[in-house]
């Protein structure tokens, strides 16, 4: 990676170890931590599938049963597996037991223990066997079909119905499209369990279920062979859900992930204990399934102003970052996200985007850069929303981002129509075929308005995260320094979702998962 | 440009001149205007669920004559693949609309500055008037309300809570309208300032009339001024909705805050010595 | 993206699959489609010539009414000054068109290659057919005539100056009607092409009607093919003009070549030995 | 101005040496003419105006009179002075009485001749007076105003009707435009007269009148009081009556006329002995009003390949710089042309166009450079469009551009409507503020892409340049040398229009605007 900011590689150092110690004492606190979610996620991952006629996941019940029997401490996995063995059921028949109550879940005595072990394990190896059969399958199709040039173009779907998101999906990836992300339902990141079955309602999004995630791959697959270019599928590993929808995404062949440390935090309510604890373990899943994350710092400009609070946006992704390798991600799979979200009246505003954007590029050479467009200032003036999305893709390509988030210049006003994709593809690609080499040909005045910036920004970064690392990550955040947003470590959803570890606390997926990256 | 005063709004860098009428225009018969008087000429795109076929092309063209044009020209097309095709139409509307005869309802309310605004309560009312705000249901954007009520405020200028004669309290983001309701009895609010941005399905009209439903089941209706506010949000759905106001985008602080001091004396007029 | 085709043409990089339908459309209720089948979305702008008030959104909102829209939300308002302003707004459409019942008359000729073209005339009319063409009136925009004429021709393909079995006069721009038929007298011409571009106060539809009118008092009609082009011609319009075809945006020498051959060939049949 | 590309100074040299050839034989061959123009030009200038009855220009009546009596060979000056001197009338009486027959035009006998010469040289004196007039009238506005940044911002009106014209500018001014353009009706440029009175309809334009001027200068010249900000006007000394619409353009105040060398050659086969005596004569006039001219070569890429046939742009710049110089066209007010065609979907078109653009921009340093938008690849999708026109407008801010005429999104289909101004001038106006300093920013790499680009268009005008020294330029534009059309010495319109001066030709107004401009 040419270096044309002239940065100062002590400067970066200082930042990296100050979140290093901030990664470390999030890694620390999870550990010692589990949630619901995360016991869900494990039963998933153990085979369990459906829900009951409620429509409640059976994850949902076993874990809800193990709880009401005080269980949950030690881990959901042993019991369930025990009553596994005792009934003689497969994961799912035996859940389905456990929820109508016809089965209660308990320790196993000494003398079944090894086996529900056994059991636990073997179910474990089981279900765990599906992430890489989808890691192994995704690999041969890249292999095979390739993918394009980057940056990647990535674009949303989010009619509310999964069978319209596909049609569109299909038009999309014709146009151009080589991710396609499916948006979620707006508030599904606060529902505390999946929905089950394929989804034909939803509002600003399209649910998040096991079936919609294959009844998009199966459509991105067909059209990836149709266009000799595998098209890849992203969703959230977001909100209550996080280590499930990571789990079912690994499964399912999802090749991305929006997956952020602060996000719900800040931009949902959802309590930080809860949050930071699922996020290590759905992590844990995603780098064993080889998926990339996306982080999502490109919205704290949404709230704070990007002239002033771009440094935090650098120091969130030092963050990210830390937290994701110790969770054996690797840094190409390592998508941190940015946006360009300064006015487009603010003299010089794209000289200074260009120079975040490049430096962001300079720190993290080896992560695939998720750029977002300009969302904040976007009108209803969908002319000069076009060139406003213009100028970003302009951007993009002089910077050799990695992703790029297309976008649209109805971003204002409504969730993309089938041919706001369809124009808005066509003048990313004009943009960045015209201006291909850009980048290569140009350099940046020492000392002039791009290097200051992208030093000053640099600098302050810095100064952020040793405070940060001193205050503490919990108290930073209620200080409201991230996004301008003000949580409290006990406030918000979720809460009652996380305890502690209790001695003898044992995960035969966590195990499997960390035997994978052994990070 | 930023000399021009461009920044943060684009448009013109001018500031609109008096506003005269074009010389010709017949108000009782306004056209659009393309680049002569009456011309009527508009644009139109849309996408149609076939292929583009010659057969796509017509069918395009014959929607655009049902929607009133002549001289209808094809300015773009495009096969999206999968049985989708998208036009650019251009043609000279038919219609002609009335303007003399256009009437609007409007927020009666004359603007004032933050001073007189706190001069005016201190003075009219003599307490501060008490404000309570939330972004309901599942709706999590919080920046149009915060851009409102926070001391931050909005386009220069300060936020409710920097009024010394508003009493504020921000309840975030998802508030449930149950808890905005009992929040706002607790507070005894003489304001409910209510922000809704996700629109789909129309999700934001059920949850303002939902709440208006719960605040006249509790009899409060007449004790509370209810005022909504987001991009799709205008004064005339506002009062079809059973609001006091609506405000829609680029709305400022003195806005509303001139709306409530004004109205609540209005309702409460101060009695004799 | 090169490599992906799309240079010197944009839209999809990739060729358009198999034309399909989308699933559920009513082909006999084709109606425009947003995300969402039958939504009817459409997106409508348009300037008025009064100034930007209330009553203006709202004269532009009746507008958008009389054109058959429902649900419509006025995205962007701008006062232009001077007594105009601009919008541009959103809708629902309520028309639909009957799609299984739309008709277009196509130029009927099987297109064919430069051999095959040229082989076809050898085998079938034994001798180089005569072309002359002209960008005719005022108008100098002799590139459209160019590209099917002259040698370089057009999007990779040779004009008819290249072909063997074509003889071609190219009298270039500005031509009076009076002298291209003069000149297609003299060179007894089997085809004329004529170029229109401007198309201001429709000068190229009086141009092109004085023509056919001229060869028509010559009673020369049914000698001569008449053929029109340029970026407004339809094959439609050319018919309505008395023309035998009329070739738009983006036509290439082959298409107009294999019409010529076999339109020729079909009004001058063989005699039998 | 910063050097950026490197360029060898020696090869601008060979250039400027060979350009020199070509224009000393233009001015030579002009100075041995004159044309029926510039007899019409020259009686204006000494007074003549309006039309007869017919709308026939006295102007040319006067003409034809002294053409039917051979008179035109020694200049119409002295023997239309001469009947001045014996009517007592005023010139444009004097005129009406030719036109009508009752006075014949003849030289003044021995005894006259002083007589009529002090007239014609009065006359002369007072019609050019009026040239200084509005001369000093705008550098006044000028002075007290000023026009804003640039590039200037230039902007078209067509509608026709000069009427709606006047509205369409007045709103653009308002929206940002710098400079108006009054597009001529279509076929303007062919009729060998110029139309007398306020116009309302046209072709793809409005007719040039010098009533028209007037109307449109008392618009500008409201709007740029309301706006504090001087409004240009600019209209087309082209087409056969060249000398004469540079005349009325000094003085009815226009502040740029588009006048090219080779344009009504090429582009509307007039006879090039015609086009190139009046070029000599009307940037004299031009000269003598501060008018500042804006060339043609803009149009060469809409029928030669841009990629193949830059060079030739960058030839005839040096041949109109050439030329204008010797009329006494400072650098300043040589608005040399130039566009951005090429194919959007070219891969680092954008790179290659602003090598182009900054080649021409370092080499012409005091040249206002008149930067056109696309147009060729214009397509009827006006969203597509709009981008292009933003690469086009940061193109032109990066490289430093003089008068940049704002692209529209619907070129390929109309003339633009009252808002595709506004909506034009918006994006150009947000794109150049948020890349205000970007070209001081940026470098480009030694040998790269952007410098081999501009070397290698320079080194091939260069010998472009001296094949045509060599060749002669009546030869080398019969071979086609200039935007791929041909055209022979003695093709083409307004032949006929051309004469010798014979020994003893006279013409006042030309001695005084040399006196003027004295080159
Ligand atoms: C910022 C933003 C976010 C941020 C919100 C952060 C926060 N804490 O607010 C984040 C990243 C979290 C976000 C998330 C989502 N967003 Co969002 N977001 C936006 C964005 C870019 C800007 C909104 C904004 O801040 N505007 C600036 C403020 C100042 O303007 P305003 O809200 O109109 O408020 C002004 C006036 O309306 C008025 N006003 C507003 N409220 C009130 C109230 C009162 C009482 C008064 C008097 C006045 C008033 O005064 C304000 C000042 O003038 C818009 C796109 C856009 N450019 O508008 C999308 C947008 C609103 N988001 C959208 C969606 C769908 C979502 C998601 C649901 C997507 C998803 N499924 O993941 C999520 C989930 C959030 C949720 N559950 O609601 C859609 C909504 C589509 C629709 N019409 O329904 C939009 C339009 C983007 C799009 N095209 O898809 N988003
Ligand atoms: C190049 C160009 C010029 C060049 C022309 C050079 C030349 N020798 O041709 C120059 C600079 C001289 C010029 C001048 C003017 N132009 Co001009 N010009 C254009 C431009 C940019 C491109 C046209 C073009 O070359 N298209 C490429 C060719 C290949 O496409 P095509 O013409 O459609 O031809 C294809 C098909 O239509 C078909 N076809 C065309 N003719 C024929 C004939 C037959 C027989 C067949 C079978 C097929 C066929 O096949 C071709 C290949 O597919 C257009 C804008 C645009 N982007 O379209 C404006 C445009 C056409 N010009 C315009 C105008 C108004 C003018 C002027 C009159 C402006 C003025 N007043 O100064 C002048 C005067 C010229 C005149 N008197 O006609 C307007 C016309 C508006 C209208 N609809 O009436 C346009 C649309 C620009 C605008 N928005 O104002 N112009
Ligand atoms: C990391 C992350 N999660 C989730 C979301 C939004 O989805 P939701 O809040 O509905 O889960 C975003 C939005 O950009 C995001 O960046
Ligand atoms: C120098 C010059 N003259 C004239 C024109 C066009 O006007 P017309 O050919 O109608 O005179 C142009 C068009 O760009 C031009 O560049």
């Amino acid at each position: 990676m040419e270096r044309k900011l002239d940065l100062d590689p002590a400067v970066i150092e200082r930042c990296r170890r100050a979140a290093a110690s901030v990664a470390d004492f999030v890694i620390g606190f999870a550990r010692e931590r589990s949630t619901v979610s995360i016991e869900r996620a494990t039963l998933r991952l153990m085979g369990i599938e459906g829900a009951d006629d409620e429509g409640v996941p059976l994850a949902n019940r076993v874990v809800e049963a193990a709880a009401s029997r005080r269980l949950l401490g030690r881990g959901v996995a042993l019991p369930f597996a025990a009553a596994v063995e005792a009934t003689g059921e497969d994961a799912t028949g035996t859940a389905r037991l456990v929820a109508s109550g016809r089965v209660r879940l308990a320790f196993p005595g000494p003398r079944e223990e090894d086996a529900a072990r056994g059991r636990a394990a073997t179910l474990a190896e089981a279900g765990c066997g599906r992430i890489l059969a989808a890691r192994q399958a995704r690999d041969e199709a890249l292999a095979q079909l390739g993918e394009g040039p980057r940056p990647l173009l990535y674009v949303i779907v989010a009619s509310g119905n999964i069978f319209e998101d596909t049609l569109q999906a299909r038009v999309a990836a014709r146009a151009g499209a080589q991710v396609v992300a499916v948006i979620r339902s707006t508030a599904q990141s606060l529902l505390d369990y999946i929905p089950e079955g394929t989804t034909t309602e939803g509002f600003g999004g399209t649910y998040a279920t096991q079936a919609n995630f294959r009844v998009m791959r199966a459509a991105l697959d067909d059209t990836s062979e149709e266009l000799g270019r595998y098209v890849r599928q992203c969703n959230y590993a977001s909100g209550l859900c996080m280590p499930e929808m990571a789990a079912l995404g690994a499964v399912e062949r999802l090749d991305m992930m929006l997956n952020d440390a602060l996000y719900g935090i800040l931009f949902r309510d959802i309590n930080m204990q809860r949050t930071l604890t699922d996020q290590a373990f759905s992590r844990l899943v995603s780098a064993a399934g080889d998926l990339t994350i996306n982080t999502g710092e490109d919205n704290y400009l949404t709230t704070a102003d990007p002239l002033a609070a771009a440094h935090t946006v650098l120091a969130s992704q030092f963050i990210n970052e830390a937290i994701a390798l110790r969770c054996g991600l690797p840094p190409a799979r390592i998508g941190l996200g940015h946006a360009m979200q300064m006015n487009p009246w603010m003299e010089d505003m794209f000289v200074l985007e260009v120079a975040q954007a490049r430096l962001v590029r300079e720190i993290f050479p080896d992560a695939p850069i998720k750029y977002m467009p300009p969302t904040k200032h976007m009108t209803g003036n969908i002319f000069r929303g076009h060139v406003q999305d213009a100028l970003f893709a302009l951007a993009s390509v002089m910077t050799d981002q990695g992703i790029h988030l297309v976008g649209m210049m109805t971003e204002a006003m409504h969730t993309p129509h089938i041919h706001d994709r369809f124009l808005a593809l066509e003048a990313a690609r004009m943009v960045m075929t015209a201006a291909r080499h850009l980048g290569e040909e140009v350099s940046f005045r020492a000392e002039g308005r791009v290097q200051a910036r992208a030093r000053e920004v640099l600098s302050r970064a810095a100064e952020m995260l040793e405070a940060v690392a001193r205050e503490g990550l919990f108290s930073a955040i209620e200080k409201g320094w991230f996004a301008d947003v003000s949580r409290s470590p006990t406030g918000g959803r979720g809460l009652a979702g996380v305890f502690r570890k209790e001695p003898g606390y044992w995960n035969p997926v966590e195990d499997w998962l960390r035997a994978q990256v052994n990070p | 440009m930023k000399a021009q005063g461009s920044v943060g709004t684009g448009g013109a860098p001018h500031a609109a001149p008096p506003a005269t009428l074009p010389p010709g225009v017949d108000l009782h018969q306004v056209r659009p205007y393309g680049d002569t008087m009456n011309d009527g000429v508009v644009q139109v795109s849309f996408s149609l669920p076939v292929p583009l076929t010659d057969e796509a092309r017509e069918t395009a063209r014959r929607l655009a004559g049902k929607m009133g044009l002549h001289d209808i020209l094809i300015y773009h097309e495009a096969d999206l693949g999968y049985g989708f095709s998208f036009f650019i139409i251009y043609g000279k509307c038919r219609h002609a609309v009335d303007y003399a005869r256009v009437v609007v309802p409007k927020v009666a309310a004359a603007r004032m500055g933050f001073e007189e605004i706190n001069a005016f309560i201190r003075d009219r009312v003599g307490r501060p008037l008490r404000v309570i705000g939330a972004c309901t249901g599942d709706d999590a954007h919080t920046v149009g309300i915060d851009a409102i009520l926070n001391m931050k405020g909005y386009a220069g200028e300060y936020g409710l809570e920097r009024y010394p004669m508003f009493q504020t309290v921000n309840l975030g983001s998802q508030v449930p309208n149950e808890v905005l309701l009992a929040r706002a009895v607790e507070f005894q609010a003489d304001a409910i300032l209510v922000s809704q941005v996700v629109t789909q399905k129309d999700v934001h009209l059920t949850n303002l009339a939902e709440l208006v439903d719960m605040v006249e089941a509790e009899g409060l209706r007449e004790h509370v001024l209810m005022i909504c506010g987001g991009p799709r949000i205008t004064h005339e759905v506002a009062l079809e909705l059973g609001f006091d106001a609506g405000f829609g985008p680029g709305t400022t602080p003195t806005v509303v805050a001139s709306f409530i001091a004004q109205e609540y004396l209005r309702r409460h007029p101060p009695q004799g010595p």
